[in-house]
């Protein structure tokens, strides 16, 4: 048991510091670096989707087969504890 | 439940309803959606469900007809995507965009005020996802609570 | 269609299975050599432990954890080890995953 | 220093929930431990989309002289996060409900005892 | 334009909507009649796999195909989700759909009396979905997604037999990892966004500079993939599941596995394609330094996997272990052919390791189908209880026979063919590792003889007297994977040059893969 807890002690501070390394290289909070995909969202979500909400042009439209997904893994959740609270014949 | 909370879950039960039945049907325009709606509805079912108890609740509704509901609303969903299949030859086609029927103006761009008739399948997406998260999350609350009420548990 | 090529090697299974059916001939035709003189249902086909009664199943079935008897306590130390490698704690399985994220980050972190 | 104050919380929230999921022996706190890694996550994500000073990508009686794209934040994230929040809900009720039968079944709810499959 | 050309230009999302559609039909196929429901099941999944087929003698002959969902044509910037089905993809495709189709056949006798049958099958054409999405999406978080899928139905099937405390206990474990290493999967899709705001695989290895962030990507990705499709030391979760789960869920878990195996290829070969040889520190390339990687946890899963096989008693947990030994097999195959990248044998090994997928697939579903038709007819899992089921199982012990012989790489069947090319192109990288890989085999030979002893050969136990033939569906399904191991094993030239040869190609042709995209602008 001690040995476990030294080792994950260990292992958590260097993950710790290899991921504050690596969040100090992305661009700085509030301003993103390339945006070319996200302008071009907001500039064309009006004519093209003939929505006034970004967000769910990009939900139901640009990215609806995500969507589809999603509504796939809510349906599976449902199914699976439906199937886990079946009552089972003795 | 007392009666307290019995009275004040039927009071508040019908405003939940309606806000989320709001937030589904202008999550075109405004923020929010169908995931969003269906939690909010949901969440006033749980409000019935925690008042009333659940044997009471699943007298009412049983959950397969609540899964039968979901079912409806996945297969809804899946099949706006191929009517976008059928009328603009290609999967998830926004196919009522622009065409001037039902939902199919195209606002001005820049800042406009909220026109409902805009925004092509995505209010229909958005109601089929509302019918499928509200069914979803109501079955998935009524039958825990249902199964850990029940005799069998102790 | 046949012949498995791989840079240095080839393999081919029909030449294989050539030189298995004939290995399999030459063995049949050595066994016809035997005597004939085999019935079924007679006193040659009874279990002959000199003279002791023939031992029931469950006497005789060696039980699978007993197989490989001598390898398991040969190699007992390794297996020790890898036992409590293999405890069932959900935990330890992240941890594992933890571990191996980091000992390939310190691989790639420090190239 | 300061605008990297958000990543920083991203980095505490997926180290808090990591820990509890491997040092805590309790099996609810270990599933609360995995919603706190995926909220660590979806911090990160919508955290990448926003813009100083921008307003939500919504046209909708759009305050007067907003100016876009500039002054808008990115949609794509909130899109993901939308979907990741969801993907969060099913996998929370799939575990609680997995839970609640392994109480059921072995009285206990100590992880270090719910181990028959070892080895 | 013909309806044959339609359906060719669609299938790559019909693959997709035909086994969805049926998945959220089924429950209200299942009102109707039992047998309505599984003959539903089996037909959705031939027209799926019809689908698959007409795609793959598309693309085997034309080269990758795109579709994109939305929109008619590509315009920059990529803001949908497209499908890019290349041939790596398409052979894939092809394994999950054998297996499906195999798996149903198995569960219509072996799950019969069982309640729970429609939410059952449901969740199989979900995770049958998921495995597809994952082999021909041509989008990063659209894979997460999938990924997402497959954790959260494979999960509440292997809890199938809520009864046992040991499934729910195998079922817990199996949602706790996968669903952390799905979240670290989405913590490196986050970064790739950051950075280059793109979210679609081809461009994102188009601009992909090896920065310190695209680092702890790859490793993040390669990590919570490989934990995912079994590689060891986190390979603990795949012996509970797949001993705990029904045999006939086994081939559609193993299926979610090789998916997520084959999306360590995807990032490896395609995301990272162009900066693989790109020289770290010490004038390492990269693909040196991710091959060995890759080549020393693939020894570890083979030994590891061989030697835990070697104690167990329970069947079903015992092949479990042999399958981390045959995944560690394929990932030899792979690092083999990373980290000696360009040179002849490197294509040699990636050809043996494309090819195991598909052997390993057919062997272990094979050795499980034979489990579980022995937990149908003894209803006893561990090898101590059972003896001396040949006399009454003729066909299942020469199923078992073909399967063991097939897993230890014994010729002329399909596991020597994968094996030879493994032990004929890791022998020039390294004679050590080639000889650890034949020892693995060895091991995995003696393992499978002692199951024969126990179970097939010894004494007729007195309770076992009366026990009866597997059923005849369970023997077709078992006799289907058997056929399939002896014509690899026999003709191994036939699905060489036709599917494994292509597949290979187009793995290390990572600039095709790109320009389909990025050309088309």
């Amino acid at each position: 048991m001690e040995k476990r807890m030294v080792t994950g002690i260990l292992v958590f501070s260097l993950l710790a510091v290899f991921f504050f390394f690596s969040i100090f290289q992305l661009h700085p909070f509030g301003e993103p670096g390339q945006v070319q995909m996200d302008d071009y969202i907001i500039t064309h979500t009006q004519n093209e989707t003939g929505t006034n909400n970004g967000v769910t042009s990009v939900v139901f439209d640009y990215r609806g087969f995500d969507t589809l997904g999603e509504a796939t893994i809510l349906f599976s959740a449902v199914a699976g504890v439906l199937l886990i609270f079946r009552r089972v014949r003795h | 439940m007392t009666k307290i909370v019995r009275t004040t879950a039927n009071i508040l039960f019908p405003f939940t309803l309606i806000f989320g039945l709001y937030v589904i049907a202008h999550g075109h325009l405004t923020p929010g959606g169908g995931f969003q709606g269906g939690a909010i509805v949901a969440s006033g079912c749980a409000l019935l469900l925690v008042a009333y108890g659940s044997p009471w609740m699943f007298n009412c509704i049983k959950d397969t007809r609540l899964a039968t509901f979901e079912s409806l609303g996945a297969i809804g969903f899946i099949t706006i995507a191929f009517l976008g299949l059928v009328f603009s030859a290609v999967f998830f086609g926004n196919f009522l965009t622009g065409s001037g029927s039902l939902f199919g103006t195209t606002p001005a761009t820049g800042s406009t005020l909220s026109d409902f008739n805009t925004g092509g399948v995505l209010p229909l997406m958005n109601f089929a996802v509302g019918v499928k998260v509200i069914a979803g999350l109501f079955v998935i609350v009524l039958v825990m609570a249902y199964a850990s009420s029940s005799k069998e548990w102790d | 269609m046949f012949t498995l090529e791989s840079g240095s090697g080839f393999w081919n299974p029909i030449l294989w299975i050539l030189v298995f059916v004939i290995i399999f001939l030459l063995f049949y035709g050595i066994r016809g050599f035997g005597k004939s003189a085999y019935k079924k249902g007679t006193e040659q086909t009874k279990v002959f432990l000199s003279g002791n009664k023939e031992p029931s199943p469950e006497e005789m079935h060696v039980k699978a954890s007993n197989l490989y008897w001598g390898f398991t306590t040969s190699m007992k130390s390794l297996y020790s080890v890898l036992r409590n490698m293999h405890t069932g704690n959900t935990s330890d399985y992240i941890l594992w995953f933890v571990l191996v994220l980091v000992v390939l980050f310190l691989i790639l972190g420090v190239m | 220093m300061i605008e990297y104050l958000p990543f920083i919380a991203v980095v505490a929230m997926i180290l808090i929930g990591l820990y509890a999921v491997v040092f805590r022996r309790n099996l609810i706190k270990m599933v609360i431990g995995i919603s706190i890694i995926e909220s660590g996550v979806n911090l990160f994500l919508i955290m990448l989309g926003y813009r100083e000073g921008g307003v939500a990508p919504i046209f909708t009686s759009l305050p007067s002289g907003t100016t876009y794209p500039g002054e808008m934040v990115l949609p794509v994230p909130q899109a993901l996060t939308l979907t990741s929040i969801v993907i969060g809900v099913a996998v929370l009720a799939l575990m609680l409900s997995l839970v609640m039968h392994i109480y059921r079944k072995y009285g206990t709810l100590d992880v270090q005892k719910i181990r028959r499959l070892k080895e | 334009m013909t309806i044959l050309e339609a359906l060719l230009q669609h299938s790559p999302a019909l693959i997709i909507a035909t086994p969805l559609l049926s998945a959220f039909l089924l429950p209200l196929v299942s009102r109707i009649h039992a047998k309505v429901r599984d003959v539903f099941a089996l037909v959705m999944l031939g027209v799926t796999s019809c689908f698959v087929g007409l795609l793959a003698s598309d693309v085997l002959s034309h080269g990758p195909r795109i579709y994109i969902f939305g929109a008619q044509n590509l315009h920059v910037p990529l803001v949908r989700i497209l499908f890019e089905v290349d041939s790596m993809g398409i052979f894939m495709a092809l394994i999950t759909m054998m297996l499906a189709i195999i798996a149903v056949i198995y569960s219509w006798s072996f799950l019969h009396q069982e309640d729970g049958l429609d939410k059952y099958y449901t969740l199989l054409l979900l995770v049958v979905t998921s495995a597809l999405g994952m082999e021909l999406t041509g989008d990063i978080f659209n894979f997460f997604v999938f990924l997402e899928i497959s954790c959260i139905a494979s999960c509440a099937l292997i809890a199938f037999w809520v009864t046992e405390g040991e499934a729910l206990e195998a079922a817990f474990k199996y949602i706790v990892v996968s669903s952390v290493g799905a979240l670290f999967v989405l913590f490196a899709i986050g970064i790739f966004y950051a950075q280059y705001n793109a979210l679609n695989i081809a461009t994102l290895a188009h601009l992909l500079q090896f920065t310190f962030l695209d680092k702890i990507a790859l490793v993040i990705l390669l990590v919570s993939l490989g934990m995912k499709a079994g590689l060891a030391p986190m390979h603990m979760w795949l012996p509970d599941s797949y001993g705990r789960a029904p045999p006939s869920i086994v081939l559609i878990i193993m299926s979610a596995t090789l998916a997520s195996f084959y999306g360590i290829l995807r990032v490896v070969f395609t995301v990272y394609g162009n900066v693989l040889t790109t020289s770290l520190r010490f004038s390492l390339p990269v693909h040196v330094v991710i091959g060995w990687i890759l080549i020393a946890l693939a020894i570890v899963s083979i030994l590891i996997g061989v030697i835990m096989a070697l104690i167990q008693t329970d069947l079903l947990r015992l092949i479990g272990y042999a399958a981390v030994a045959e995944i560690g097999y394929m990932f030899l195959a792979i690092g083999t052919s990373i980290a000696a990248l360009g040179t002849s044998y490197a294509t040699v090994a990636l050809h043996g390791g494309v090819l195991h997928i598909l052997n390993d697939a057919i062997d272990i579903g094979l050795l499980f189908l034979v489990a579980g038709a022995i937990y149908y007819v003894t209803k006893k899992r561990s090898l101590d209880d059972i003896s001396g089921l040949a006399r009454n199982m003729k066909f299942t012990t020469v199923f078992f026979l073909i399967g063991l012989l097939a897993v230890a790489g014994m010729p002329p069947l399909n596991g020597f063919t994968s094996k030879f090319l493994i032990y004929e192109s890791v022998y020039q990288l390294n004679p050590i590792l080639s000889i650890i890989a034949l020892l693995g085999s060895i091991l995995l030979l003696a393992v499978f003889i002692k199951v024969l002893y126990a179970a097939f050969l010894g004494p007729e136990l007195p309770e076992l007297q009366d026990v009866k033939e597997a059923p005849k569906s369970m023997l077709l399904a078992m006799g289907l994977l058997a056929g399939f191991a002896i014509c690899i094993g026999l003709f191994p030239n036939l699905l060489l040059d036709t599917l494994v040869k292509p597949a290979a190609s187009a793995l290390m042709d990572h600039a095709q893969y790109i320009s389909m995209v990025i050309g088309g602008l």
